[in-house]
């Protein structure tokens, strides 16, 4: 496996929306990252569809026919749907084939009929549990957790994405309290050797189909740090350490791309501008259009150097201007329209300067995504490209020393518990060993003792 | 730049598609459709009488009527053999997507007009196939998705007594005792006022009264509301109206088998149904 | 009362989101149209709190204190609330009362500890029936309407507002039945005569607070038509006369502005950009993140000159990002925020324009309301501007004039459906009577003949 | 215009303004903030006990715990005189938003240190408020609310039973059975298994169970839902958890009660609920 040792763009001014340096095509004649935004909506099934095969496969069946109704009547020219996949579906990969199928053959349909671009991504759940014996590798769950894989590729999917969770009990643990060192062993050492030990395995199932290896993204770690950190007035977790938490997190989901995956990359985790900055392969992101799913502070500069454009996630229901795959994939789709009006006119970076400056300052995770910062957090990853723990260090310093010269340049003021946290945290982070083993031998002395669930067999450690 | 020189820069299908300009097929005449070929009449006076009709015309189609009544043709004829078949035609080609609201509204007026005209000949209320009371909810005053109701009853021959808007659920009860309707439909654009059919069912439960379904519909009415509660069924499209009458008329369905196929009994995809 | 038969503005590229030519200033330090745009909520009460005052009451709270909530989460400078009234709360004076003081106080409080911009936009239903005796005015129901308006005015709202449905019953004829002339006299004429009979009144009770009368929008007619025109598959109402709705809709609403109303003029029929071209008051606008409530085929145009940035109306329900009121002013907030930021980096002509053209030939609705096209719009009103029926005719006719230019130089396909009713309506009002009161004879003849609910005593006819 | 020369261009407070930062107020000692100083004991070791806890210093809690026990003071007076005197200085930091979540957790387990030490000495369990149960719905692995909802439990001088996640249904009615709890708590973030909640009650009624109240909490679950069945209160924040085991305990409310002045117990507006 190759790592990553260089940046794929020469400077970030060459990043912008609609563009990456390594496009990928798929069925349906349709393209990411090739010069224009593509609109994705996501619907998270309703209650009760769990209950049998008969009533998700309907369920599935009527987000994407509705998600298709509304793209033609608004006139959208292309658009995703990503279906994230629950335990009753993954754990029954019959279920998976035939959700995917009918998905598949719906887009399809409509592709026939009006021209229109579509794709659909299939996203398996991670069911594996690290808490139950034998873990997270070569386990009943694990097996399924694979077969699912491969019916979505199987079935009609053009792509397939999961976010994985490795790593999670240690994280878990240090975002509640706010350990920077639990932090650090769980997204970029831990994280980063179960996303190889998985992705090795699903490029391969890919390979075998007309489907492609789409990507990860740190939900397990990055976004539950962002959802505990909340809103400006929460006391969850610190913003800073938030900040921190992404920027690692970005050290960690570049592994997908390692392994293979080609994009786009899947939303949720945040991490992605900074992988563009290294991998140069097309991304997706969520912001002001996935308000319905929760609230982030970056609602417009997370679009910057999108390639598609996410709703993130909305329950399954009727609204007054229709049911929720028809509003949510209107509201991705016009933001794209947006942007893709700007890319024809030759405005599109004023546009992402825009997007960016509105956010750039609200907040510190914002901060660090600023296309301009997402890429010096690139840089310092690609310095220690090949060491998965010191390449994750690095990107947490690097975001840290952005925030402090915000700080200083006046540009950017913390509350206490940002600052404090910070500061405490950059101390402990610039003290640690510079060795990967030394580190990773203290961590598995001191969190297996303090995590209950974590396993260090679950990473053949 | 200008905006006139960035409007220069755009190529539109990258941003939006006429989708609707991309697909339309030749034009055609209404008339030489090959299934209004089969549905209207060869035989005058009712292929003139129908055609009125499918044309929209409503003075010719009353001249046309007046003709036939004049020369003597039974005014059940003229209704059931000119004019039922002229809209018949009309609801074809709004399905088929050649026709339009605005063409059904003109040519229920033309028909309606030569009913009226049938009807006093007859003396009395023609045959219809069944009455259908229709209102929209006390404390709303948005009537227009009632009256597209309405007119898509009648169309398919219906008898629909047209209550009006803000209608005191105590009216809706009255109608009810009065016209024993076959069929009911309530209106309601609002979360505040959708909250009246539950009432409604209420008030007749208590007077021992009994519709064998109920289409409650309207913009803000949803589903799952419509579902907590009997005799009720959630009405998606006003065309839906006379497919869910029909098949309590001919299918004896009952609003239990209404909500289990609606998508079956309206013919096509309904998302909140399937 | 002086018509406007002037543009307030030279040219359409002086006209551009968040600055009219004549701001208003309300309580709590907050502006419009002032350099600025400030974004706006609006949220429907849920079902069971029309059952008594008490949970109204509690509801406009609870949709007052989530907004405020959120508002201060994400940062947000200034918002606006506003609050359509039910049947309930119109009828009912007391309601009004009650309802409007809680959401004023809450409101002020944020304002007080957060020194964060808040105003209330307390909108009256007009619960008047044209079709029961004695009809429109004067009737008990015309009574209510009035107290309610004085209730709200007394009882803290910042400003206040109405959608006033004089000659609905006719318009909604014309607009089922594609009849052009039922339309032009519905809008133009009934409704500019009962506008005026109303907002003489309002204007005179909004003297005696300190509150503003803010507008009235054509939503029983202009947005009548553009709901039933619906999406582009849509088969309901032809696009090209819902675009001559909307035109004649802004030489009818624009008469609240000439007894004194000075905005933010209300957001729902979309003829704003129209009105604010006339006459520089700001305005509210909907559009793209106002998908919750209905489609249009406009989503970011609506944006190019808007003063206030609406999401129209939302259930009032939970979401997984919070409840609607958190979600939606969010959605509106980012958005105005992006705005905001082009303002202050001299790009806001750049991004007014992007949002413009990103729609323009999406639809000949949206065509009509670029501000371009508006303006000339707008021009062709003032230059009738002292007689309500030619203007609207004269709205009419360019707003044709600029659908047919667009499809001759190829910028813009129709339909035979939308080219053959065009056809027919800008035949049919070229032949029009050059005189106002033929025209209203001719036409109180036939309607009333074919419309039941029709009474010319409503409009002193 | 650069991207760098427009960000010099931008007032940042006419796009977004960070109230956190604007609303701060100066910086205190937990130990000096004046509530904190009435419930903190005066008196050696107990005040040494506490501080510990205060200062979320783990170590230092369990030697001191150690310390006094050696020197003979009752394990007893050290939870409740110490111990819990330290967290509930936490608690209340917590609620005036000088303390966050992660001192919260360090301090708790700080004080779960002491008194297990406690306890080994006690030879017992120490005697608590009541005890709770609490699971993750089966299907569902998110359990961070769920942690949360525990900690704040014992925080509060509940023994909370923690089930984990993915629970099966049996499992939590053989809690029941077992555990005889005064509250359960209930997490689930999905839509498809927020659906195990009624289940739960159906499985608790048709062993004859019944439990005063289940908070059913979690990312996806909303209070319409919740309210559907019997038995359930829905949980907003998990800090609320040991409030309304309180209000069990004290005031003898059912989920009835909890459902009707959830905002009164909680002490706070709670938009789903008032
Ligand atoms: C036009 C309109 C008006 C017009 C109504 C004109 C008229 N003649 O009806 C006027 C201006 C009067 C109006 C007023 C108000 N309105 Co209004 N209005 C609308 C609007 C834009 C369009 C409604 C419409 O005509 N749709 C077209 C028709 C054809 O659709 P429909 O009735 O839903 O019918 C379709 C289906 O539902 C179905 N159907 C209907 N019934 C049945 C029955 C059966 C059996 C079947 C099978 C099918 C079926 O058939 C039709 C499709 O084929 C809606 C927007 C919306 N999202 O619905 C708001 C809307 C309904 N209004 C709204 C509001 C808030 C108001 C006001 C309270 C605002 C105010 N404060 O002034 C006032 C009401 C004042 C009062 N008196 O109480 C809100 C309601 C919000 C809510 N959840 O409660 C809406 C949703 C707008 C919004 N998003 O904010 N309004
Ligand atoms: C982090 C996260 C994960 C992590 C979980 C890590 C962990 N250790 O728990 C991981 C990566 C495992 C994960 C996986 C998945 N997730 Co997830 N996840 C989240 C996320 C971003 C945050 C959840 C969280 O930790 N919140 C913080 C905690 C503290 O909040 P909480 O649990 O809600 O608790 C609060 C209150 O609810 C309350 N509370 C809770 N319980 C109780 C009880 C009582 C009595 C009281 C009083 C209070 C109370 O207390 C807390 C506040 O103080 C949410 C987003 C969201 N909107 O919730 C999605 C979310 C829950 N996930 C979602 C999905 C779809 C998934 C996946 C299915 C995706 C996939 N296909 O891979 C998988 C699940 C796979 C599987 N095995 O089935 C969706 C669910 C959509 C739906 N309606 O069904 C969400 C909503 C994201 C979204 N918007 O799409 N996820």
């Amino acid at each position: 496996m190759k790592r990553f040792t260089r940046m794929a763009y020469k400077n970030p001014e060459e990043m912008i929306f609609g563009h990456a340096k390594f496009p990928v095509s798929q069925r349906s004649n349709i393209q990411f990252g090739a010069g224009y935004v593509v609109p994705e909506v996501k619907v998270a099934p309703g209650e009760g569809t769990e209950e049998s095969k008969e009533k998700m496969v309907s369920e599935c069946r009527n987000i994407a026919q509705s998600a298709c109704e509304r793209a033609v009547a608004v006139g959208l020219p292309a658009f995703m749907l990503e279906q994230e996949h629950i335990f009753q579906q993954t754990s029954n990969p019959d279920w998976t084939a035939e959700c995917t199928r009918i998905q598949a053959e719906t887009l399809e349909k409509y592709y026939d009929e009006y021209d229109i671009r579509t794709a659909l991504m299939a996203t398996s759940a991670d069911i594996r549990e690290e808490e139950k014996a034998p873990g997270l590798r070569d386990s009943d769950l694990y097996n399924k957790t694979m077969e699912s894989i491969e019916a979505s590729a199987a079935n009609g999917a053009s792509c397939v994405a999961i976010e994985t969770t490795g790593g999670k009990s240690v994280s878990d643990y240090g975002i509640a309290r706010g350990d920077p060192k639990a932090i650090l062993f769980g997204i970029g050492v831990l994280g980063s050797i179960d996303m190889e030990y998985m992705w090795k395995g699903i490029v391969n199932i890919c390979k075998k189909y007309d489907c492609r290896a789409a990507g990860d993204t740190d939900c397990s770690q990055a976004n539950t740090a962002m959802f505990l950190a909340g809103g400006l007035m929460d006391k969850d977790c610190s913003h800073t350490i938030a900040a921190l938490a992404r920027a690692m997190a970005a050290a960690r989901s570049l592994v997908a791309v390692e392994c293979g995956a080609v994009g786009p990359l899947k939303d949720c985790g945040y991490e992605n501008p900074i992988i563009k900055s290294i991998s140069g392969v097309p991304i997706a992101t969520e912001g002001k259009n996935a308000v319905c799913a929760h609230s982030d502070l970056m609602g417009n500069l997370t679009a910057a150097v999108t390639d598609v454009w996410s709703n993130e996630s909305v329950y399954h229901r009727q609204e007054m201007g229709g049911t929720t795959p028809e509003v949510w994939l209107q509201a991705t789709g016009y933001e794209a329209a947006l942007m893709n009006t700007a890319i024809q006119t030759g405005k599109g970076e004023t546009l992402r300067d825009l997007y960016t400056l509105t956010d750039k300052y609200r907040d510190p995770q914002a901060l660090i995504l600023a296309y301009d910062n997402a890429y010096r957090i690139g840089e310092a990853i690609v310095k220690y490209g090949n060491d998965p723990y010191l390449r994750a260090r690095a990107a947490a310093l690097e975001a840290g020393a952005i925030i402090n010269e915000a700080v200083e340049s006046k540009k950017m003021y913390l509350t206490r518990f940002e600052r404090d946290s910070l500061d405490n945290a950059l101390k402990i982070f610039e003290e640690l060993p510079s060795e990967s083993d030394q580190f990773i031998d203290e961590c598995i002395r001191k969190y297996s003792r303090k995590v209950a669930e974590f396993d260090p067999k679950s990473y053949g450690l | 730049m200008s905006y006139e020189e960035l409007e220069n820069e755009i190529d539109q299908s990258f941003v939006a598609v006429r989708y609707n300009v991309e697909i339309e097929g030749p034009a055609i005449k209404p008339d030489e459709d090959p299934d209004v070929v089969n549905i209207l009449p060869t035989d005058e006076p009712y292929r003139a009488i129908a055609l009125a009709v499918l044309y929209e015309d409503r003075d010719a189609s009353l001249t046309n009527v007046k003709k036939a009544l004049d020369e003597g043709v039974s005014p059940i004829d003229v209704i059931n053999n000119g004019l039922m078949k002229g809209m018949d035609a009309v609801s074809l080609l709004y399905t088929k997507g050649f026709y339009f609201l605005p063409d059904l509204m003109l040519a229920g007026d033309g028909m309606m007009e030569g009913v009226k005209e049938c009807e006093q000949v007859l003396g009395h209320k023609s045959e219809t196939k069944g009455t259908v009371v229709s209102f929209v909810a006390e404390g709303d005053p948005h009537d227009i998705g009632k009256n597209l109701v309405v007119m898509f009853l009648r169309a398919n021959g219906y008898e629909a007594i047209d209550m009006g808007r803000d209608v005191p659920t105590a009216d809706v009860v009255e109608a009810v005792k009065e016209h024993k309707p076959i069929f009911m439909t309530g209106t309601a654009l609002m979360t505040t006022t959708m909250t009246v059919f539950p009432k409604v069912v209420k008030a007749l439960q208590k007077e021992g009264l009994e519709v064998p379904a109920i289409g409650c519909g309207g913009g803000a009415v949803r589903r799952d509301f419509v579902e907590s509660f009997p005799m009720s069924v959630y009405g998606v499209e006003a065309y839906h109206a006379p497919k869910l009458a029909d098949a309590i008329v001919k299918d004896k369905k009952t609003w239990k088998g209404l909500r289990k196929e609606y998508s079956d009994i309206v013919g096509e995809f309904v998302s909140e149904y399937s």
